[in-house]
């Protein structure tokens, strides 16, 4: 007989040290007891969520509902506060608190000193807060809580350092974006809640949507708007094209908060929506066909644009667009637990490299400060041959880096290759997609080995002041480093493909969750191409070393040559270095279009940040909102009149009626 | 014969009028008078009613109604001072300053 | 013949009017004590104020489950009016709690201003209670004439005399045609108690479609739509509420509607049951009208106290949402509703109060670029506080919507639902540029004037709990609210 | 006998209140008004009610018209007596409807007490004022004397002149 009722206890921690830090930090003071209370709190529910976790996979029964109290409820329209664990939340739980706790404890180091360091706590365990009661929520709406609460502490997170405008610019395009995302999603359940309620069914939950979805028919509109919405709102939460701009910004933000919010989970919960409703979405294969061609299409513009820049958290930052591209592909060829697999990884090399960047930004920004130098600790430029200095950073550094390349043998490598697997052969899959997929691969083996050879191997091209203050992080920065390290190593170990002659104990796992659909709606890889799986395997290893070649060449042995390159193939060097232009498209057609017009219509008044979605329906009410506002002119006369008028006009309608 | 409705109509006309009154009326003591004639046209429906139904309680009603217009007379008369003091006026036109 | 005293003694329960009684007095013992207090100093009547909101609290409190009936059918403490006299007391402690500091920056600390607000809470409480349209009148005379005086309560601020006598015209210009439909009403049925008119409708339903019961019904919800501050009844809102003193707007956003829909609902549901498809019909247009113009013009406002007003109307439109679905849900919706509206409002509201300068001209969006990080803990509250008027869970005003859309949604008024949910989605971007500029915007300011003073915090802290426990547990509530309609 | 009267006193009230609501100068409203509810109360003596006649008289006629008349004074509202016309003209509204309302009030006095029109004889005696008053509406008696007293409190905080003022300011120093 298990238990799971003390599942609760798993967002209540962060929940506590929130408040905590929230409402005493200031009085506390003390960087260390706040940061322990932070750290603890987080440490603790991962305890609880390892003792839940390891408890399911011994139970025979997978899927559980812990039903905390009743929130509303309406006639047979009940929700509650309840929690959901079943191997998906399970798996989500272990990640969010273990890479959690692990983030909690560099930012000690990180953010040694700076000020409101007890805010920081304070959000980042919101933040823990909102993404397990996302993660967990056995409703909709509890889900939408948790969604709304993430992007909340993103959006605080991303504007910490608010005094700086670029970082209170950068939140606010997070917000704008988000708030478009988020009223898809808000579309999407309310379609959804109707079209059950039509049949009798009203309900938000996730087992009896899951249950009763069959009453849809499957490939009408109705699956198909809804789902085509939910995936606007993950396309808004998990930084797709369209809506993908807000992230390069949002590293604006302290390292350890991109490392965590963008890049290990809050930009992976449209990922896990999609996952969480997969009964739905394998019921409407014209949206997985389009969640398919923009996962790889996101997959291959991010990593091109990851090509040629040169700060380091960019390059990191359009590497997570490209990865979550790589699992919106995975889930939208039906491969559910080859997506969440690549969740799991990604979310421990990708940390792993922001963290390692992180270290590198701080023993930059020490180095310059020492120096008394302004230069940008960021910029890969400035650095290079930092290995030496920096031995476990880079050591950390390096093993994600062939990670997420893709080299056999580490985790990134079995789940890019399943997702790439199923891309070819699933029966929602094609060819181009896996080239896609594959080309991207390439990219992302090229600008990872870029980045590590410019700031590792070579010749410190650091200002020559500032060169001896480079030195290793202290531990508290470092072991969180060699953690993830070494689950980006063996990390994929859990999910080696049968074809290798493993178990996938992964994809068992998941089973539960994703098989029912899979099996209802036919989704599974193609026997007949069963042929292609070594091959393939071949190409994607080959093009990873291809794609490290050539950046050995260009930025180790012939350093001169990228410069000549970007002399011949100026334009292209152009476009991708300002990342095809599309912010600049985006302010041109959105943006200034609205400002524009705005200072058409009334001049001098300032357009704040929401104005920056111009739409038909604002015009309409902004027109009006200005009418109705005339009327209101403080006479008395014209007030006392509108009463008159409206209580004849009300006579007229029942003398007429 | 003078039946009830003669009374009605009679209330319901000066009624009309008190509330025309009111929207036309630019000083806002003169304003409040025809406020006052409104009432008393409720009052004239109420006895005529209380007459027609024979019950008493329309006539309490009225006690009440009057009751009521002195403290607010007593209360608006003691606003409007106030506006006149700070604004020297107190035509209606003049209470807008707060607008939009 | 009997003796006078005898016979009005024979009609008479205190236990049904305890809790206004107690108001009352408390409310003439503290003019009593402002006569031996120095000038300006008004802490301890502050202090006894909520000591009698407390007591009055505990005895209406006696009230529920065990409803008093008394003076000849005129009022009854039941669980209705009691469940509103707890919002009202709610309501009036928050908005005490505020005022103390505030009205000694503005310079009036005035003795006069506790017992008035004493009073009229009671008069919101004999509103709520009066099963009579003879006390429902007087309670809402005597809150209306309380809050006149309030609103221009300073004296010499051209502003605020400018919302008490608007208020005061408008407001007695609606007196009078709530005076005539229950004249009418009176004049239908014979009586003037709430119950006996339904009885009597009941046994004449050909009285039903008589123009003079119809007309009597329009006319007297006048009254209560112009203190619901429901379209087109709506104009002296955004006036009054923006030169009214700060606290007391806070108290007329919150009390006199609660009692303005607790006086419909009583006579609405228990009176005119009858003509039900006549005043769903005129609500449902109303709701809608209101809706669209609190929340369409609130948009252009960068008066924070003025932006309020106008999402007040719009709220009153949500609530009449409730009264139009008429059933369980949507009724008890109503209730739910406002007591969260309360707890919301005014914790906005004492934001306001303790982000103003002396006179105010700073409460605009300008005004609180970013507020919320140089002052932390009221930009979380005011952003908590903002959330739960957008409607999003978890919080009260979440909610409230949720039980008033799915009463409507009970009802078949599908399209209401709807339109009310398109609305809440345009009030988005209203309360959103106010966190935008708490927090996006660069600090013009500093904000040093800004203190804490423990009143407003207490009453932010009441907010904040009681938005966030409305929201995540609404259940309980909900069920007394349940019980506590007809 | 009664139904002349009543259309000698509607039409009186009617033209008061016409000539109240268009007066330019207040205190003419005043005075009109004042005319009005003479009438009305003539006709609410008609109806059976003496007492509330009597209090129409007394309490708007006399109270609250004469404050009306008083804050109009005092705030000097009344524009320049620049003569419009002949002052027969000017008086013969105000004289006529005195005229006719004396007339009226003294066929009443000198008609039977019950004569009303229509519907059961109904006549309210003080006495059964008074019985319905207290047997019935204790509570409103309640409520309105608190009303009474706060409003006067409120009345007098709020119309408090400057002079007050100033010696509270005194008073603090």
């Amino acid at each position: 007989m298990h238990d799971y009722s003390l599942i609760w206890l798993i967002p209540f921690f962060p929940l506590v040290g929130f408040i905590v830090n929230g409402l005493l930090g200031k009085k506390i003071g003390n960087e260390k007891v706040i940061g322990a209370i932070g750290t603890l709190a987080i440490a603790a529910s991962f305890v609880v969520s390892c003792k839940m976790f390891f408890q399911l996979l011994g139970d025979v029964e997978k899927t559980h509902e812990v039903i905390l109290f009743s929130w509303m409820s309406v006639g047979q329209l009940q929700i509650d506060w309840g929690f959901l664990l079943d191997p998906l939340s399970a798996l989500m739980i272990m990640v969010v608190t273990g890479v959690g706790s692990l983030i909690h404890l560099y930012s000690n180091g990180y953010m040694h000193g700076e000020e409101g360091f007890y805010r920081y706590f304070a959000y980042l365990n919101l933040f823990c807060f909102s993404m397990l009661m996302l993660v967990l929520g056995n409703n909709a709406l509890v889900m939408f809580v948790g969604w709304e609460g993430v992007g909340l502490c993103s959006y605080l997170l991303i504007g910490y350092y608010f005094e700086k405008k670029s970082a209170g610019d950068a939140a606010k395009k997070a917000f704008v974006v988000n708030r478009v995302g988020d009223f898809g999603f808000l579309i999407g359940l309310f379609t959804l809640f109707w079209a059950l309620g039509e049949h009798g069914v009203w309900t938000f939950q996730f087992t009896k949507i899951a249950e009763n979805a069959h009453l849809l028919p499957a490939g009408g509109v109705v699956v198909t708007v809804a789902t085509l919405c939910f995936f606007l709102g993950a396309t808004g939460k998990s930084a797709q094209i369209p809506l993908y701009t807000w992230l390069p910004d949002a590293m604006e933000g302290p390292t350890p908060v991109s490392a965590l919010i963008h890049a290990a989970t809050m930009v992976t919960a449209g990922v896990y929506m999609i996952g969480r409703m997969n009964g739905l979405f394998s019921m409407a294969p014209d949206t997985m066909m389009v969640i398919a061609i923009v996962g790889a299409a996101t997959a291959i513009f991010a990593a091109s644009i990851g090509l040629a820049q040169n700060d380091i958290k960019r390059v990191l930052a359009y590497s997570t667009v490209s990865q979550l591209g790589y699992m919106f592909l995975a889930m939208g060829v039906g491969a559910f637990s080859a997506g969440i697999f690549h969740l799991m990884t990604h979310a421990f090399f990708k940390a792993c490299l922001f963290l390692g960047s992180g270290s590198v930004i701080h023993a930059m920004h020490h180095a310059y400060h020492k120096a008394h130098l302004h230069d940008d600790p960021q910029d890969m430029r400035n650095m290079g041959g930092l290995a030496k200095k920096m031995p476990i950073t880079f050591i950390t550094f390096f093993i994600s880096t062939l990670a997420i390349s893709g080299i056999p043998g580490l985790s990134g490598f079995f789940s890019k290759d399943e997702i790439l697997w199923w891309a070819f052969s699933s029966t929602r899959g094609g060819w181009i997609l896996w080239l896609i997929g594959f080309i991207a691969a390439g990219m992302t083996a090229f600008y990872m080995f870029r980045l590590v050879f410019m700031t590792f191997f070579g010749k410190q091209k650091t200002d020559a002041r500032a060169k001896d203050h480079v030195h290793e992080s202290p531990l508290v920065i470092t072991i969180p480093l060699m953690v993830l390290g070494l689950l980006a190593l063996v990390g994929g170990w859990v999910g080696i493909p049968a074809a290798l002659g493993g178990a996938n104990r992964f994809e068992h796992f998941l089973a539960p969750v994703f098989e029912h659909a899979q099996e209802t709606y036919g989704i599974h890889s193609q026997h007949s191409l069963h042929a292609f799986e070594f091959p393939l395997m071949g190409c994607s290893i080959g093009i990873a070393l291809v794609g490290i070649f050539l950046a050995w060449i260009m930025y180790v042995k012939n350093p001169e040559l990228p410069g000549r390159l970007v002399a011949r193939f100026r334009w292209l060097h152009t476009a991708i270095f300002n990342k095809w232009f599309v912010d600049e498209l985006y302010d041109g057609l959105f943006v200034n279009a609205t400002k524009r017009l705005g200072r058409y219509f009334w001049k001098g008044f300032d357009v704040p940040v929401i104005d920056g979605i111009v739409n038909g329906v604002g015009w309409l009410v902004q027109g009006s909102s200005r009418v109705l506002r005339f009327i209101q002119n403080g006479q008395i006369h014209s007030y006392a009149m509108t009463m008159v008028l409206g209580m004849v006009v009300i006579v007229a309608v029942y003398v007429f009626k | 014969m003078i039946t009830v409705n003669h009374y009605l109509v009679l209330s319901a006309i000066l009624f009309a009028l008190g509330t025309f009154g009111v929207l036309t009326r630019r000083n806002a003591i003169v304003i409040f008078m025809c406020i006052e004639l409104m009432l008393n046209a409720v009052n004239l429906s109420f006895i005529a009613l209380s007459h027609h139904l024979g019950n008493l309680d329309g006539q309490i009603f009225v006690f009440f109604v009057m009751t009521v217009a002195a403290a607010e007379a007593a209360v608006g008369l003691a606003l409007m001072i106030t506006f006149f003091r700070n604004r020297e006026s107190i035509e209606v036109d003049d209470i807008s300053m707060l607008k939009w | 013949m009997e003796n006078l005293v005898q016979l009005a003694m024979q009609n008479v329960n205190f236990a049904a009017i305890m809790p206004s009684l107690v108001l009352c007095c408390f409310g003439m013992a503290i003019l009593l004590i402002n006569v031996f207090m120095p000038r300006g100093k008004t802490t301890s009547a502050s202090l006894i104020s909520i000591i009698a909101l407390l007591v009055t609290a505990v005895v209406s409190l006696q009230g529920w489950n065990n409803p008093q009936f008394g003076f000849a059918g005129h009022v009854a403490l039941d669980n209705f009016a009691t469940f509103f006299n707890m919002t009202f007391l709610l309501a009036a402690g928050l908005t005490i709690l505020m005022s103390d500091d505030y009205l000694r920056r503005e310079g009036y600390p005035i003795g006069e201003y506790y017992p008035l607000i004493l009073f009229s809470t009671a008069g919101a409480m004999w509103m709520a209670s009066g099963t009579d349209l003879m006390t429902i009148f007087l309670g809402l005379e005597v809150l209306s004439i309380s809050l006149y005086i309030l609103a221009g309560m300073f004296r010499h601020q051209l502003q605020s005399n400018e919302a008490g006598l608007k208020y005061f015209l408008l407001g007695a210009f609606s007196t009078g045609f709530l005076l005539y439909g229950i004249a009418l009403l009176y004049g239908v049925a014979g009586t003037t108690n709430v119950a006996d008119i339904g009885l009597y409708l009941s046994a004449h339903p050909a009285m039903i479609g008589n123009p003079m019961t119809v007309a009597g019904m329009l006319l007297m919800s006048i009254g209560f739509l112009f203190k619901i501050a429901a379209a087109p009844f709506h104009m002296w809102t955004p006036d009054v509420y923006q030169g009214a003193p700060t606290p007391v707007t806070a108290f007329m956003s919150a009390g006199p509607k609660a009692a303005a829909f607790a006086a419909l609902m009583r006579i609405f549901i228990l009176g005119l049951a009858g003509l039900q498809s006549e005043w769903t019909s005129l609500l449902w247009g109303l709701a809608i009208l209101t809706m669209i113009i609190g929340n369409v013009t609130a948009i252009y406002q960068t008066n924070l106290k003025r932006m309020l007003a106008y999402s007040s109307i719009a709220h009153a439109g949500y609530a009449l949402v409730g009264l139009v679905a008429a059933n369980a849900v949507g009724v008890s919706g109503i209730l739910f509703y406002m007591l969260a509206y309360t707890f919301m409002n005014l914790g906005a509201f004492a934001v306001l109060v303790l982000a103003g300068k002396k006179g105010e001209e700073n409460l605009t969006l300008e005004g609180f670029s970013g507020f919320g990080f140089k002052r932390p803990f009221l930009g979380v509250a005011m952003t908590i506080f903002l959330l739960s008027l957008m409607g999003i869970p978890p919080t009260a005003g979440f909610a409230g919507k949720f039980y008033i859309f799915a009463g409507a949604i009970k009802s078949g008024y599908i399209w209401l639902a709807i339109i009310g949910v398109l609305n809440s989605a345009v009030s988005l971007y209203y309360y959103l540029r106010v966190i935008v500029y708490m927090y996006f915007k660069d600090p013009q300011e500093d904000y040093s004037w800004v203190s804490m003073h423990t009143g407003a915090v207490v009453s932010i802290v009441i907010a904040i709990v009681g938005v966030l426990y409305l929201g995540i547990i609404p259940g309980k509530i909900m069920e007394m609210a349940k019980l506590a309609i007809f | 006998m009664t139904a002349a009267i009543f259309y000698i006193l509607s039409a009186a009230a009617l033209l008061a209140t016409l000539m109240a609501i268009t007066r330019k100068n207040p205190v003419h409203a005043v005075i009109y008004l004042v005319h009005a509810f003479f009438a009305l109360a003539l006709i609410f003596f008609i109806l059976g009610a003496p007492l509330v006649a009597a209090w129409e008289v007394i309490i708007y006629a006399g109270a609250i018209m004469v404050l009306f008349l008083f804050i109009i004074m005092m705030l000097e509202l009344t524009p320049g007596e620049a003569a419009r016309g002949p002052g027969w003209q000017r008086w013969a509204p105000v004289i006529l409807l005195s005229g006719s309302i004396v007339v009226c009030t003294l066929l009443l006095m000198t008609a039977e007490p019950q004569a009303g029109p229509g519907g059961p004889n109904f006549y309210a005696s003080p006495r059964d004022f008074g019985y319905g008053l207290f047997k019935e509406y204790a509570l409103a008696v309640e409520i309105v004397s608190f009303q009474l007293l706060f409003a006067a409190v409120g009345a007098f905080y709020v119309g408090r002149g400057e002079r007050t003022r100033r010696r509270a300011r005194g008073d603090e120093r």
